[in-house]
């Protein structure tokens, strides 16, 4: 226990203020640098150049996006419902810029005024409150699709809400065994699971639930292979086809934005959060106001987490684009069925399974701690062997009619036609 | 501070409620019951009942009302819509009604809610602390009230079957 | 705090209750039935502060069962307008005679 | 309750025998009315096997001293409060002797129906009926309380109806139908109203339970039991056509002849006769009720016969004369000779079943006749027919057997029979009563005369003299098939020896005659029946006056009754022939006296005017002004119109909107919070 003093009110005020703004402009830095990288990434990936001519590296090249978007022509569909289709962008950026506020960023600095947490908020109801936030970004997107008056808009508005709706479940659903082992829902809580209750990330022991969130947090956002609600060949560009300038950039911050509040979650969730592993230095926890447990908090040790922190975060920022550049779009249909009749109940078999792991556990005596987690993994192996056997045979997201037919049907020859008798077309899955 | 935001978020709320009540467009209206629900939240909060105030933004804002905007959106109320507001008289009598209803309900609730019991608040506090903000909740959910937990979820398969019954144009 | 709630409870419910009285179209009588339901919520969380951690319980509850309604309302409003392509209700006067 | 020496061998079935062949021929009706030949086989064969059934029971009775009716107890019909009636069936002497009467009589009429009917489309639906008919006439005699006797009477009321009227399309034989119904209902009123009058008294309605407790609990000649029989016998004036009643039955000859010839000359009408035998008891009781019994017997007789001498169709002459002979019986059982009228009932069925099929062969030739040669005459009357011997030789022989019996020729039945209600009403004329019955001794004499008589006439119309029907028609003129005329030989036969059973004590003992049964056997036979009620009458009555009431003994009455008959006979047969009649179409309306009696003492007129048009007239006063104005306008369109307009003004309130519902309700809810709080 280390008593490092609490801050007082008028502190707490400053701090918080200071951390809101310092938080905020780093995402906003952040995101636009994430534009950068993305075209950069998909350059890499499909063997080009990508932007390179503004500043070096063409580093400045969204500070000059920045600017055209802002010099650009507003402009307004005809028929368009003028307060909404304004409204919808700002429900869309709101969420996604807030969301950040209780993820713990890195360990607790001192200060001469007392501790600072670095966390925006620290919330009892911790990820309750990301998933609150979360459902609230479907606002924006429905509003600017129906307020737009154009069907594709329309369509990719209805497609984006009825995918995000069905993926919350799942999300909502693979954090569960997360807070079974936590045995709270705040984030904190988590990280000190990891860090020194079980010693273990939990995507080991929680690996299934770590793949169904991440593939949930790929739909929440909208990415690829879950853009359908802009899809480009079908839909031109979705619920934002008519936007432009500045109210366009915001939708494309909220989307970044998400990516990076989400790519947040899941280092903090499953990959220790700011923990640096194999060191125990770090290991500290603030019980009280000002009161610490475990290490000693210093000032070096907040940066080294926060770097720690920052490269996991941009491990899963590069992981959505990389799969976005790698893997093909699904069909509406495939991400409805994957989405309720895959996630829902592999998420909820998961929950029992890891629900009865602890109770044996438990029943076995066997303290909370690294053989616990260890026994879990064992388990979770088991689990996700079974499960990515199920999803490997053509039936589940197969991606074409033609796999699930007999292999023979592929090589029959065409029918001959004899006289009197009606064409028969051999089924070919074309 | 949190008496002010008290202020802030009721008054909100009120003309949030108000917005809904008096709004033609359908969609405004949901906009506005949806700032009523996020008041409340905020409302819940500064009552001390976060974990309420969350599922309060997660089933009402987040799942509830944006089922009825997708209605609004599908059954297309919320382009060509027809004004629904009743006239004259019947405005009078609804808000005659509204404030009778509202001062009774007053009466009831203060002179008899309040004063029956109290210090609920330090009991609560005292259970956030040892189970925390889902724990304090949790606990009697799964321990008093089982069977009544359990019969949601029942009431909740019920109603699903229910609606896509209604909702198929063939069953 | 609490007896303010209350009467902030209360006013939201009478302004359902106007809504009710008020609005024709079906989906705003029921999120008028949404907002009583809500007043309702309040006042639970409110009076908790007093009687203790039930109050929240049957918020909890009382969200159930608004969920189960708001999807079975739905359902019924959208096969109304499949029927009769309108939802408003005074389209709707079989219960006369 | 059964008896050591003696077990009824299937009672249930012999009466459920006839309904099975209903069913069978009522499906058959409904199904295919065309297969015929089902019909041919179930509708007599259930009476054949019924008849069977009662002889086997009967030949186990003979032989034993049977002191108290058999009761077979199926299951508790009624229960209701103290009230518990069995569907019950009780068989003693006096139901096994009906029972064998209407099986027998009815198989041997449903075998004559074979041919009588074999061309009618309703054939089917005919033997349906008839099988109906006698299910309901074996539940009469075999019931073993009152409501089940009641049902049978009810019953075989309705077949009666279905089968006057049955063919319906002809109006007047419909309404001839509703006729009968409508007397027969009045009748019924009084069986209930005696009925329901022995239930608050006697508190059951057991024939047992009844005729033990009668004697005690009713005073003798007191007017409570007086009541309950002049009830009874209300009813038994309808369904046995007595008067006031009789009006009926003459109407009721609009039936198929073979229907005529059973339920409306056998069966049926004797129901009164065996109601009254059954209820002896009470009867006894009350010998007021005796003399109006007898008196109405005695005059229904003389009546009858009066009105049968000027009719020309022949089988209203029938029909009167079955009235004129029921007569007969009610006297014989008012003058308390039970015994007695069950034989006469039984040589009755026998003669005149035979005098109906008799003339049922006559009408068939001549309707032939007719029919062949598209005559529009009326195959019935009298008038229309003459010299029929020649062509119905068999008919003519077996009529004349019949009229014989029934004019109370010896040896034939109808002379023991009669000639023994004769002398019992002389023989009683003892008690305060005595000059009663010696008046209605007179009267029987004098319609034994008249029937004599009038009998004469009807042969000598209907096959002596000159033929009336056309010399082309007489040579379509046939005499009936086999399975018609062997009917009617059993019935000749039935018709002369029937009467030997019960031979009066006075001839059995003439030493030419010693080869015949013993005498007096159906008294004999019962004797136990009868004996509560003769226990009753006996020691009031005192010994018989052999010789009343002007001297000479039972035999020399016989002989002059017998004497009487054969001069009238001869006499008449003369007179008769020496008549010149022409053909109905032709004749003159009768006149004078003769006219009187043709228009049966305009009997039918004057109840039209004193009760039919009467009860029109107030009926449709009561249906204008009770009916019409009254109740369906005042009070039930009235209340109607009332809680219309109160619903009226209360849909004012429903406006069908929603939101006016919710403010309502809202309404009421804060009414409630106010009343709660200020």
């Amino acid at each position: 226990m280390h008593d490092v003093g609490a801050l007082s009110r008028t502190a707490f005020l400053i701090v918080s203020a200071t951390m809101v703004v310092g938080v905020f402009t780093l995402i906003m830095v952040a995101v636009a640098l994430f534009t950068l990288l993305e075209r950069r990434l998909s350059a890499w990936i499909q063997d080009r150049l990508g932007p390179n001519r503004v500043g070096p590296q063409g580093i400045l090249q969204p500070v000059a996006d920045g600017l055209k978007n802002l010099l650009k022509e507003e402009t307004y569909p005809a028929q368009a419902s003028r307060i909404y289709f304004l409204l919808a962008p700002m429900l869309s950026i709101t969420p996604a810029l807030i969301t950040f506020a209780v993820v713990p960023f890195a360990a607790p600095l001192p200060t001469p005024w007392g501790l600072v947490e670095m966390v925006i908020a620290d919330l009892p109801i911790g990820i309750l409150y990301i998933l609150a936030l979360t459902s609230l970004g479907v606002y924006g997107i429905v509003m600017a699709g129906w307020s737009s008056n154009n069907k594709y808009a329309f369509l990719g508005g209805l497609r984006a809400s009825a995918q995000m709706v069905s993926y919350e479940v799942g999300l909502g659903l693979s954090l569960i065994p997360v807070f079974m082992l936590a045995g709270n829902v705040t984030l904190t809580q988590v990280v000190w699971t990891q860090q020194e209750e079980l010693g273990l990330w939990l995507a080991l022991p929680l690996g299934l639930a770590f793949f169904l969130f991440v593939i949930s947090a790929f739909a929440e956002t909208n990415r690829l292979p879950f853009d359908l609600a802009e899809a480009e060949s079908e839909l031109i560009t979705g619920y934002h086809t008519e936007y432009s300038s500045m109210k366009f950039s915001m939708f494309f911050i909220a989307e970044y934005s998400n990516v990076l509040t989400a790519s947040a979650l899941m280092a903090t969730l499953f990959l220790g959060g700011w923990d640096i592993p194999f060191w125990q230095g770090d290991d500290m926890r603030v019980v009280a106001p000002g009161v610490v447990q475990g290490a000693l908090p210093a000032w070096w040790k907040t940066l080294l987490t926060l770097g720690v922190f920052a490269g996991k975060t941009v491990f899963f920022v590069f992981l959505f684009m990389w799969v976005r550049w790698t893997v093909p779009r699904f069909r509406y249909d495939q991400v409805m069925h994957l989405g309720w009749k895959v996630m829902l109940p592999t998420a909820l078999a998961y929950i029992t399974l890891v629900g009865t792991s602890m109770l044996v556990l438990d029943a076995l005596d066997v303290p909370f701690g690294l053989r616990y987690g260890l026994f879990l993994t064992a388990v979770n192996l088991v689990a996700a062997i079974v499960f990515l056997w199920l999803l490997d045979r053509d039936r589940v997201i197969g991606g074409a009619t033609y796999r699930r037919l007999p292999r023979t049907a592929l090589r029959r020859e065409p029918p001959l036609v004899t006289a009197g008798e009606g064409v028969v077309l051999p089924n070919d899955g074309t | 501070m949190s008496d002010l935001l008290w202020w802030v978020f009721a008054s909100l709320a009120i003309g949030g409620g108000l917005g809904m009540v008096t709004r033609k467009n359908p969609i405004a209206s949901l906009l506005f019951l949806v700032l009523t629900f996020f008041s409340l939240a905020a409302l819940y909060v500064l009552l001390g009942a976060h974990f309420i105030a969350a599922i309060q933004v997660i089933v009402y804002a987040g799942a509830i009302m944006v089922l009825f905007l997708f209605v609004i959106m599908l059954l297309n109320l919320g382009h060509d819509y027809r004004p629904d507001v009743r006239g004259g008289a019947w405005i009078v009598a609804g808000f005659a009604t509204a404030g009778l209803t509202g001062w009774l309900l007053t009466r009831v609730l203060t002179t008899e809610g309040a004063v029956v019991a109290q210090g609920g608040e330090l009991e609560i506090a005292a259970a956030v602390r040892e189970w925390n903000a889902v724990g304090a909740i949790a606990l009697p959910l799964f321990r008093d009230y089982l069977v009544p937990f359990e019969l949601t979820s029942v009431l909740l398969l019920v109603a699903i079957i229910g609606a896509v019954l209604l909702a198929k144009r063939r069953v | 705090m609490l007896t303010r709630s209350l009467v902030l409870s209360a006013i939201l419910f009478g302004l359902g209750v106007a809504g009710v009285v008020v609005r024709r179209n079906a989906i705003i009588l029921f999120m008028c039935i949404e907002l009583m339901l809500n007043a309702v919520n309040l006042a639970f969380v409110a009076l908790s502060r007093a009687a203790g951690i039930e109050g929240q319980i049957f918020v909890f509850f009382v969200m159930t069962v608004a969920a189960a309604e708001a999807a079975v309302g739905l359902a019924i409003i959208i096969s109304i307008f499949r029927h009769a392509e309108t939802v408003d209700m005074k389209n709707f006067n079989l219960l006369r005679w | 309750m059964e008896h050591a020496g003696f077990r009824p061998v299937l009672l249930g079935l012999i009466v459920l025998l006839p309904l099975a062949g209903f069913v069978i021929n009522g499906a058959v009706a409904l199904l295919a009315p065309a297969r015929k030949r089902i019909v041919t086989w179930a509708g007599p064969g259930v009476l054949a096997l019924a008849f069977a059934l009662a002889l086997v029971n009967f030949f186990g009775m003979l032989g034993v001293e049977l002191e108290q009716a058999i009761v077979r107890d199926y299951w508790s019909w009624m229960p209701v409060g103290n009230l518990e009636v069995a569907a019950a069936l009780q068989l003693d002497q006096l139901s096994m002797l009906m029972t064998l009467i209407v099986t027998g009589v009815s198989f041997v009429i449903h075998v004559y129906s074979v041919g009588y009917m074999g061309d009618d489309p309703g054939y089917a639906r005919y033997f349906a009926y008839l099988n109906l008919f006698v299910f309901f006439m074996l539940v009469l005699v075999l019931g073993a309380n009152f409501p089940v006797m009641f049902v049978g009477w009810e019953g075989v009321g309705l077949c009666s109806y279905l089968l006057i009227g049955f063919w319906f399309r002809d109006r007047e034989k419909a309404d001839a139908g509703k006729k009968a119904f409508i007397v027969n209902r009045i009748g019924d009123l009084g069986f209930m109203v005696a009925m329901l009058l022995l239930f608050t008294n006697l508190g059951s309605l057991d024939f047992e339970e009844v005729f033990r407790a009668a004697p005690a609990t009713l005073a003798y000649g007191g007017a409570l039991v007086t009541t309950i029989t002049l009830f009874l016998f209300l009813g038994a004036t309808g369904k046995s056509a007595q008067i006031p009643l009789y009006i009926w039955l003459p109407d009721a000859m609009a039936g198929p002849t073979p229907v005529s010839a059973l339920i409306h000359a056998a069966t049926m009408v004797t129901a009164g006769v065996y109601m009254v035998a059954r209820t002896g008891v009470l009867f006894a009781l009350a010998p007021v009720s005796m003399i109006v019994v007898a008196g109405i017997g005695a005059l229904t007789a003389l009546f009858a016969a009066t009105i049968g001498l000027a009719q020309y169709d022949i089988k209203k002459v029938l029909a009167y004369s079955t009235v004129s002979q029921l007569g007969y019986m009610f006297l014989a059982v008012g003058v308390g000779a039970f015994g007695t009228g069950m034989f006469h009932l039984m040589t009755h069925a026998f003669f005149k079943a035979l005098l109906f099929r008799g003339s049922g062969a006559v009408i068939h030739a001549v309707h032939g006749a007719f029919h062949h040669t598209h005559k529009e005459w009326d195959p019935q009357d009298m008038r229309n027919m003459g010299g029929l011997r020649h062509y119905l030789p068999l008919t003519w022989i077996v009529m004349w057997i019949g009229t014989l019996a029934i004019s109370g020729v010896w040896p034939f039945a109808g002379f023991f029979s009669k000639d023994e209600i004769i002398w019992q009403a002389a023989a009683r004329a003892v008690g305060p009563f005595a000059p009663w019955f010696t008046a209605f001794w007179a009267m029987a004499i004098a319609a034994a005369v008249l029937t004599a008589f009038y009998m004469t006439r009807l042969m000598i119309m209907t096959f002596h003299g000159e033929i009336r029907c056309g010399a082309a028609e007489c040579t379509h003129l046939h005499e009936v098939p086999a399975v018609m005329s062997l009917p009617l030989v059993v019935l000749a036969g039935l018709s002369t020896v029937g009467g030997w059973v019960n031979m009066p004590h006075a001839i059995a003992e003439l030493p030419v005659l010693g080869w015949l049964p013993s005498a007096e056997w159906i008294h004999a036979w019962l004797e136990p029946a009868v004996r509560p009620a003769e226990a009753i009458l006996g020691p009031r009555l005192g010994a018989l006056n052999e010789a009343a009431p002007l001297g000479g003994g039972e035999a020399f009455w016989a002989a002059v009754a017998f004497a009487l008959a054969v001069v009238v006979i001869g006499v008449g047969s003369s007179v008769v022939l020496r008549w010149k009649y022409r053909p109905a179409l032709e004749s003159l309306e009768p006149v004078g006296l003769k006219k009187v009696l043709y228009r049966k003492w305009y009997v039918d007129e004057a109840y039209e005017t004193l009760i039919v048009r009467p009860v029109v007239a107030t009926s449709r006063a009561l249906w204008r002004l009770v009916d019409e104005a009254l109740i369906d306008n005042v009070l039930v369109n009235g209340a109607g119109y009332t809680s219309r307009a109160f619903g009226w003004a209360g849909s004012r309130l429903q406006t069908g909107q929603l939101n006016t519902y919710a403010f309502a309700v809202v309404l009421g809810a804060l009414i409630l919070l106010g009343f709660m709080l200020l």
